[in-house]
């Protein structure tokens, strides 16, 4: 069965930040939310490199283990998901997430900081599909359309892949070998506990 | 007996005092990540439903 | 490459300072501590202390007051002040004590009992409980150094204390001021153990206001690891005493306790008082009761 | 007299309350040992895969690999 990934191609990523502003709009996100974020690394140096980071949607997933109401499931597609009417807020995903995914509505105290939202690889959440409970609670889902995430639909230099993790790192990897370089699928060893051969 | 019972009482309504104090003080994403130069209004209650208070 | 050997920070154009870190590996050991060490180190202290008072209390009982000619004799132990401190800290820290256990060990053994969604609530409402009862706990803690911090300065008299087992091995009762030394261990363990679960807790309190991610991990090992051995300390506490020895429940509950077992437990401290007083209205405010 | 007697009480009291934290240990040990990602079920209907190999992902597939996959 298809396992659904992302992967950002560094030496591609120009930090233009669509994806963060597509996400934004598909989902209607409120500001100061951030499902996707692009960090750049050695800023300014020889060696920038751009990445387009979100929840990486973790084979054992560490947010769903520390969770200490449960709220987490994975989808038949691998997709972590999560119930914003089981959440309460506590933050622990935040401590455990390795790429930053969760994100919170209020940031000041830890007593009343709402429920928390993050990237949901465009698949909704617990609610029937495409409903509008569902897109209120969670944004669209666009996986039950058949489509993949925006952010990587409408990637312009192509750098964001998503879909199906062996197909996307099949094009990945012969883009390496054809332009003879490439920094590595960023964060896959540590959400996917795979061995990329770039 | 009485003391015992005055002190449960204190603590709750020292706890009380203190979750309005906190709520009040509390700040949304988007009042702390926003710059100068955005302009941000009502964030809309998207992605926490309709009936989202702004509690919890 | 180096990504899984540490932290990746960037720059990110967002006013969001957490989220220029890219990558934060130490969020694996963090999740280890928290489902792998954490559990087995709060059952292991919690249930082991448990089945110590049980043992404890299976082999060598309550500890019986003496019946003397000054059975029913009252003397005040703790004033109006000092009671209402103790159940301030004692019932906010019950409450945080249980609300602490439930982020640990609620999901393994509540939710199955009574499915995710009264869990949830639950939980919910037990965050309420523990971020805002936090605060009452830590007056009272505050209080508590008003009160009690000069009589618990250790001195020789608690090297002998400690030297004589303290009572509970053999049937001696050393001397003891107002505080024995096993008190001024509860009192200065409440300090520390209070002190630190209150720094932490503020940090914790207001997320990334002090410290970075990392910085908050630590802050949570330190918080959960005090916090399970706090509780522990504090169920010997309960049960020494409410069930383990008799008459001192009084102490706390109504302030006044027993002449024959102050005389007992706490022999200089009632001399003191004696000498302040000249027997005045401090001793035998109600006059002499028979013993039973 | 009054005084045994609540002992007694409590001693039964306690006693029960010893075998409840034995029992607690028993269901206590069993899910630790569970370290897994695990989560709640929402039910087949919410896991259910809805990725599918459509005419609009093929064409985000050839177009992100349209210079070397060979497909």
């Amino acid at each position: 069965m298809a396992r659904m990934k992302f992967l950002c191609d560094a030496d591609r990523c120009i930090e233009c930040n669509a994806c963060v502003t597509a996400c934004k709009n598909e989902h209607e996100v409120p500001w100061g939310i951030n499902r996707r974020r692009v960090v750049t690394l050695n800023d300014g140096k020889p060696g920038e490199r751009s990445i387009s980071m979100a929840c990486m949607h973790c084979t054992d997933a560490p947010c769903a283990a520390v969770c200490p109401v449960n709220c987490f499931y994975t989808t038949a597609d691998a997709v972590v998901l999560h119930s914003k009417d089981l959440c309460i807020g506590c933050g622990y995903c935040f401590y455990a997430c390795p790429f930053g995914a969760p994100q919170y509505p209020r940031v000041g105290n830890f007593g009343s900081r709402g429920k928390m939202d993050k990237c949901t690889y465009c698949a909704g959440g617990p609610e029937a599909d495409l409903g509008t409970a569902e897109y209120e609670k969670y944004g669209s889902n666009r996986l039950a359309e058949g489509k993949l995430p925006l952010c990587a639909e409408m990637c312009s230099t192509k750098a964001l892949l998503a879909g199906d993790g062996e197909i996307i790192a099949q094009i990945y990897k012969e883009r390496v070998v054809r332009r003879g370089y490439g920094s590595g699928a960023w964060g896959w060893k540590t959400a996917y506990r795979e061995t990329v051969a770039i | 007996m009485k003391t015992i019972v005055l002190a449960v009482v204190a603590a709750l309504a020292l706890g009380a005092l203190a979750a309005a104090l906190l709520t009040g003080a509390q700040r949304t994403a988007y009042q702390a990540y926003a710059t100068s130069g955005a302009r941000v209004s009502e964030p809309g209650h998207n992605l926490v439903g309709p009936t989202w208070s702004g509690e919890n | 490459m180096f990504r899984e050997l540490g932290r990746l920070q960037g720059r990110v154009s967002i006013p969001d300072a957490k989220a220029a870190t890219l990558e934060q590996p130490q969020g694996r050991d963090w999740r280890q501590f928290r489902e792998g060490w954490l559990p087995w180190i709060g059952a292991l202290a919690v249930l082991g202390m448990l089945l110590a008072l049980f043992a404890f209390y299976f082999t060598k009982g309550r500890i019986r007051l003496d019946h003397t000619e000054e059975s029913g004799t009252k003397i005040q132990r703790f004033n109006a002040f000092e009671r209402f401190t103790h159940w301030l800290t004692a019932s906010s820290f019950i409450v945080l004590a249980l609300t602490g256990l439930n982020y640990i060990f609620g999901k393994r053994l509540l939710m199955p009992l009574i499915g995710p969604d009264a869990f949830a609530t639950l939980s919910q409402w037990g965050k309420y409980a523990h971020n805002f009862l936090a605060w009452p706990f830590m007056l009272g803690i505050i209080f508590m150094i008003v009160v009690w911090l000069k009589d618990n300065i250790p001195n020789r008299v608690d090297v002998a204390w400690v030297k004589a087992g303290g009572g509970f091995l053999g049937d001696a009762h050393p001397s003891a001021y107002r505080f024995n030394a096993g008190q001024k261990v509860v009192f200065w363990l409440v300090m520390i153990c209070g002190i630190a679960m209150s720094v932490t807790g503020i940090i914790m309190l207001f997320p990334f206001s002090a410290t970075d991610i990392n910085g908050m991990q630590i802050t949570q090992v330190v918080h959960a690891l005090i916090g399970v051995l706090f509780i522990a300390a504090i169920l010997a506490h309960i049960y020494i005493g409410s069930l383990g020895m008799e008459g001192a429940y009084d102490a706390m509950g109504s302030g006044e306790v027993d002449l024959a077992w102050a005389r007992r437990h706490h022999d200089l401290w009632v001399q003191q008082q004696e000498a302040k007083t000249a027997s005045g209205p401090q001793i035998g405010s109600r006059g002499a009761v028979p013993a039973e | 007299m009054e005084q045994d007697k609540k002992g007694v009480d409590r001693r039964k009291f306690f006693g029960a309350l010893g075998g409840a934290s034995g029992v607690a240990v028993a269901a206590a040990v069993s899910p630790l040992t569970a370290t897994v990602a695990q989560a709640y079920d929402p039910g087949s209907a919410e896991t259910k895969t809805r990725y599918r190999e459509s005419e609009h992902v093929k064409a985000f597939y050839r177009t992100n690999g349209y210079e070397t996959l060979k497909k």
